[in-house]
């Protein structure tokens, strides 16, 4: 599966937390149930660590797609901690969306240690999404292009 | 209560009584069945192959007429019920099939599934409710035991029809009890008559209407009701048998007390 | 002084099939900060091990980058392995190149390019940490085990025994659980209750065991070490100091219409009651829903015949609060709900049955006192027919998508005994695969064909059609001979699937324990680390990890006792030094960190500040590191962004996020 | 020729839109079906014969025309693989050939009786003609 240039490959960023999603993903990884390269992973203890810093530091560095995987409503590892990235992500989306950065770009999934299956199926779609929404070009940031 | 009504080609030919008992009830119980216009056959038999449209497009019709109506879209026939309510399913949740059956029909509003297909039998239990037919039987049916017959497509695939439970159905139960009557539950009724089969092969299709019969009268059913015409046909026709089986709309009828009267004006 | 090293292990082929290592070190060495990057087949071997401890102290590394497996695998033997070299352990990072990496992608070109993504952003991370140093907290020397089953008593036993203090909390009114109700064992066939009971009586007369029975665990804090948890013990309506197990009450109860759950709803039991006979604790309670005394106010015949004077029908639940080093999960299995699955009759006929009734029917304490009889009419049955994977096996969709594992086995017994017992009586198992692995398991299920002449039928029943007669005519098919089957039997048995006690739940939600699709426990690592929750403390014993029998329930039990011995043995823990850590020079002292801490770690203080010179006392905010887990929750509430979390610090991740953009 | 069997094989996934893999091999589909005696090849065995890419066999079986479509086994199957829709689908591609139909308007007059539904003959129709 060679790549051609014309074939857009978006950056991809996954926040996950330590305990179910990342648990998740290598789930997926030890089942061989493969997910577009175009992913990076970036560990993090609890979805709740994810500040919205992070999410627009990204998309100004260049990024075309953020996700953030926590554990399911109710099994947080620390009891609360998805239901604060729940509402924070929440109003954070609703703000880049205004500001031009499209929904398919921004997504918060729930995804369990035993979800091998589901993590992969989620990055397949994430990235399918992004891929056809194109290169972001909101918030990028405009110094000093190398 | 007006519902849109579908008869099905039928219930204008062989089976004229299972919808003028219905009719004739269902204004004892108060509520109407407004014929919708310019319905077509449903085809029988619903298309299975995820790639035909053509053969699904009367339902849409008849689905998109109640739509515009904004009624309910009840049935008599269990065939026809199946066919328009899987092809409603389809509407709902198949995008290819919804997608070219509306650039299909040109319609003024895409049809998405909204309308809501009801079989009598789920008007009677669901809107009415067997508590208030009940208090409408002027002749209860004392005494008597009954057997219903439910064959496959009033119930199969019940996670798209959801009509009642697949191998242990209650609902013609409940409407024998609110009639007055006892029903009469054995195992085969729930199992294929045969249907289409009976055609070009009547061996095939006696087999199975034998099964069903024995098995009625075994458990001493004197009478079996059915929805569905082409079931009552086997049952009657490739069964030795000498248990009736009639459409439940004649036995409802019976007991609201309006069958002779539909029975003087009726020619059947 | 900066110095980097990377090392990227090849896994044998597991990395290096798709990921060209080789590249990946040659563009590590290009990351600024990087002094050293090689790369070796096993990193994770003593010989990989080496190699980083050499570096480290030859090249005076100031931190590490491990490109390797998942840290979830081996980020504590990198850490080890940096700190015996002299480096702080927080100074290692690892770059998943496996699971996030080469086992996912199958072109080399795509890996490799990912792989030194990966490396650049674990690097750019790795430039940005600290040494921490590990806290210490101590252990409370006291176990809890949640379910008085067969798990629960041998883990609590061999906790016990080991010398530590330990809580036996079971919701029902006595230990034993399933066992209790089952008859014979495979594949040896003794008898149940002479192998369980003896093992209930040393669990309650140890001394170091607790039971709490008719009891729920209602709230769970703390961590591993030092849990604090209430425990429910519900009204009883019997002093259990009093009260001497004569039994006089249960005799002379008026109301005796309930069903008893012990015999599987096939008998009644009264409203004061004990489950069975051998119950521990051989003190009967009284259920409310069913005491015409309590329900009306009328009655007291229990309290009249009492010479104890044990009714009390005042008592009232009571909840303690208990603090405990660890906690065990031994909650246990029941059978599905048959009602999807009402083309086997199981609704429609007394003479359809699950495998469980069966015990009790073929058990001496059982409602027909162990003669095999239809429950319909009292009648031997002639012709027994068998159906497995009753809603094991299915789509999901269409029931459990797992194999309950028990139920070949079990039903090889009950095919053997039944035609030991009685030898005119024909039986008929209906089966998709007969599963077998264990010691001696085929071995039984073949002399149940071979000796017992037990007619094995390859293939499935379509249904179950209940005959005026009273029989019952199944529609098999066998797939062998190529037949459709129509076979008159008088009974019918279902192998229904099991699926984890419904209340498991609950208590992993409590525990932040994770679970599974199927509400099975997760385990830590499915082959290195199965008695063990991902969450620290809580350990797994039983069916609630997933489906076994009872020589693997005890073996597990076993292993997870000697999880939790290893953990109240030691006198400290290290606590994860990963805490939250407040800049007090721009702290504010809002309060809006306190207000998202789960664990109340954050408190406020007036401190003297020196601010360049300037010395003011203000208000700032003062994490408990014992106390905090690290969520890092309050770091994205504080307004003024004073609020970092140590070793995933803000600069550290978007240094991350640089990396991968760039 | 080897192509165009793998192509049959994969209308019948198709058209039908099920995943024969799925498949347990239970044999619960024919132990429900209640044409299993006239069926030369018998329901659980469509499946295999799809996974097999033997379509060529399946067309010239006997078992397209006795199949009810009652959908006992669609119900019952525990892997939820709808062998019922693949035996239409498989019929599909019989009667949508030249010459496939089972079922031609001249003989109608002698099958039919007085009483006989019109659903009846609608239903047969559509299950037997293009």
């Amino acid at each position: 599966m060679s790549l051609t240039n014309e074939e857009f490959r978006p950056k991809i960023v996954a926040f996950c937390c330590n305990w179910c999603s990342y648990a998740g993903a290598d789930l997926a990884g030890s089942s061989r149930l493969s997910y577009p390269a175009d992913v990076k992973i970036i560990r993090v203890p609890c979805s709740c660590r994810v500040n919205p810093m992070f999410i627009l530091r990204a998309f100004e560095k260049g990024a075309d797609g953020v996700i953030i995987c926590g554990c399911h409503p109710g099994d947080c590892h620390y009891s609360t901690g998805n239901y604060y990235a729940r509402r924070r992500m929440t109003l954070l989306f609703s703000m880049l969306d205004y500001v031009g950065i499209e929904r398919g770009r921004t997504r918060v999934e729930w995804v369990s240690a035993a979800e091998g299956v589901k993590f992969s199926q989620t990055m397949n779609e994430f990235v399918e999404t992004v891929r056809s929404l194109g290169k972001n070009v909101r918030l990028g940031d405009l110094r000093c292009k190398n | 209560m007006k519902y849109s009504y579908y008869p099905g080609c039928t219930l204008r030919t062989k089976a004229k009584k299972l919808d003028a008992y219905a009719r004739a009830s269902a204004k004892v119980l108060g509520f109407e069945m407004e014929e919708i216009e310019n319905w077509q056959c449903c085809g029988g038999v619903y298309p299975l192959s995820g790639d035909e449209i053509a053969s699904k497009l009367s339902s849409v019709r008849a689905l998109n007429e109640a739509k515009v109506k904004g009624q309910e879209l009840v049935t008599l026939c269990s065939a026809c019920y199946h066919v328009v309510k899987r092809v409603n399913d389809d509407m709902r949740n198949v995008e290819d099939i919804r997608l070219r059956a509306n650039n299909y029909m040109k319609l003024d509003e895409p049809y998405l599934g909204e309308t809501e297909v009801l079989h009598f039998l789920e008007v009677l239990r669901d809107r009415i409710g067997f508590d208030e037919v009940k208090k409408k039987v002027v002749k209860p049916l004392t005494g008597r035991k009954i057997g219903a017959y439910y064959g496959c497509l009033l119930l199969r695939p019940s996670e798209i029809l959801g009509f009642d439970n697949p191998e242990n159905p209650t609902v013609m139960e409940n409407l024998i009890r609110a009639l007055g009557a006892e029903p009469v539950i054995y195992p085969y009724r729930n199992e294929c008559c045969g249907g289409y089969i009976s055609l070009k092969d009547k061996e095939l299709s006696k087999n199975m209407c034998d099964t069903v019969m024995n098995s009625a009268e075994s458990f001493e059913a004197e009478m079996l009701i059915t929805a569905c015409p082409l079931c009552q046909y086997n049952l009657t026709k490739n069964a030795q048998s000498d248990v009736p089986v009639i459409y439940f709309t004649e036995l409802l009828a019976e007991a609201l007390g309006v069958k002779e009267e539909v029975d003087a004006n009726g020619s059947f | 002084m900066h110095g980097i090293g990377v090392f990227v292990c090849h896994c044998g082929s597991n990395i290096a099939a798709t990921v060209d290592v080789k590249k990946v070190v040659e563009m590590a060495k290009l990351e600024p900060g990087v002094v050293h990057a090689e790369d070796y087949q096993y990193m994770c071997s003593e010989a990989g091990q080496e190699k980083i401890a050499q570096a480290i102290k030859e090249k005076n590394l100031s931190g590490i980058v491990v490109c390797s497996c998942s840290p979830r695998m081996h980020e504590a033997t990198f850490r080890k392995c940096a700190e015996k070299a002299g480096l702080n352990p927080y100074m290692v990072e690892i770059a998943n190149l496996r699971e996030q990496c080469s086992w996912i992608h199958k072109d080399i070109e795509e890996g490799t390019e990912k792989a030194v993504i990966l490396t650049r952003a674990a690097i750019a991370k790795v430039n940005l940490n600290t040494s921490l140093e590990a806290g210490e907290s101590g252990v409370i020397k006291r176990a809890l085990v949640i379910g008085g089953g067969i798990a629960g008593i041998q883990t609590a036993l061999d906790i016990a025994d080991a010398g530590y203090e330990v809580d036996i909390v079971e919701k029902t009114p006595s230990i034993g659980g399933k066992m209790a109700q089952l008859d014979k064992t495979f594949p040896t066939l003794d008898c149940s209750a002479c192998i369980l009971t003896p093992k209930m009586v040393d669990a309650a007369a140890h001394e170091k065991i607790n039971l709490y029975t008719y009891s729920e665990v209602e709230k769970v804090s703390g961590f591993v070490g030092d849990f604090t948890v209430e425990i429910r013990k519900k009204a009883r309506y019997v002093n259990m100091d009093k009260c001497t197990g004569c039994g006089v009450c249960m005799e002379k109860c008026p109301s005796k219409k309930a069903k008893s759950e012990f015999n599987s709803g096939l008998s009644n039991r009264p409203a004061i009651y004990t489950p069975f006979a051998q119950a521990i604790p051989n003190v009967p309670v009284i259920d409310p829903t069913q005491c015409i005394k309590l329900k009306t106010g009328k009655c007291g015949v229990c309290e009249k015949f009492c010479q104890a004077g044990a009714i009390d029908y005042k008592q009232k639940d009571e909840v303690i609060t208990q603090k405990y080093g660890a906690i065990v999960v031994a909650t246990g299995f029941e059978v599905i709900k048959l009602d999807n699955y009402d083309e086997y009759a199981y609704s429609q006929s007394k003479d359809v049955i699950t495998s469980l009734e069966l015990e009790r029917i073929m058990n001496a304490a059982g409602p027909t006192k162990g003669h095999l009889e239809r429950l319909s009419d009292g009648k031997p049955p002639k012709n027994i027919v068998f159906i497995q994977c009753v809603g094991s096996r299915c789509a999901e969709n269409k029931g459990k998508s797992y194999c309950s594992k028990i139920c070949c086995m079990y039903t090889a017994k009950h095919a053997m005994l039944i035609r030991d017992k009685y030898p005119d009586v024909n039986v008929t198992v209906f089966y998709i695969d007969v599963r077998t692995p264990g010691k001696n398991f085929d071995e039984f299920y073949r002399r149940a064909v071979e000796e017992y002449g037990v007619n094995y039928v390859k293939g499935q029943v379509g249904k179950v059609a209940p005959q005026a007669d009273g029989s019952l005519l199944v529609h098999g098919v066998d797939l062998i001979d190529g037949k459709q089957l129509k076979i008159s039997a008088d009974m019918v048995v279902l192998a229904a699937a099991i699926e984890p006690n419904p209340t498991v739940r609950n208590i992993a939600t409590m525990l932040t324990a994770s679970i599974d699709t199927n509400n099975f426990l997760t385990e830590a690592h499915p082959k290195l680390r199965p008695v063990e929750s991902p969450t620290a403390g809580v350990f797994l014993s039983g069916v609630c990890q997933g489906p076994k029998d009872i020589p693997e329930t005890v073996s597990q039990a076993g292993a997870a006792a000697i999880k939790v011995v290893g953990l109240l043995a030691k006198d400290k823990l290290m606590t994860n030094p990963c805490t939250a850590k407040a800049d007090e020079l721009l702290c504010n002292g809002c309060s809006a960190c306190a207000n998202v801490c789960p664990y109340g770690a954050i408190s406020y203080e007036d401190k003297l500040i020196n601010d360049h010179g300037i010395r003011k006392t203000h208000r700032v905010a003062v994490v408990n590191s014992a106390l905090c887990q690290g969520c890092g929750a309050c770091t994205v509430a504080c307004p003024s962004g004073v609020m970092d979390l140590q070793g995933f610090s803000n600069r550290q991740i978007i240094a991350e996020v640089d990396a991968i953009c760039r | 020729m080897e192509a165009s069997k793998k192509s049959r094989s994969e209308m019948v996934k198709e058209i039908s839109g099920t995943n024969p893999l799925k498949c347990m091999k239970c044999g619960k589909c024919s132990a429900s079906c209640p044409s299993y005696e006239k069926m030369d090849i018998k329901p659980h065995q469509f499946v295999s014969y799809v996974i097999n890419e033997d379509v060529e066999s399946l067309a010239k079986c006997d078992s397209l025309w006795v199949c009810l479509s009652c959908f006992a086994c669609v119900e019952r199957c525990p892997r939820d693989v709808k062998p019922g829709k693949i035996v239409d689908a498989a019929r599909q591609i019989v009667i949508r050939e030249k010459g496939g139909s089972y079922l031609v308007p001249d003989e109608i007059p002698e099958l039919i009786d007085e009483d006989m539904p019109q659903q009846l003959l609608v239903s047969a129709f559509r299950k037997f003609r293009r």
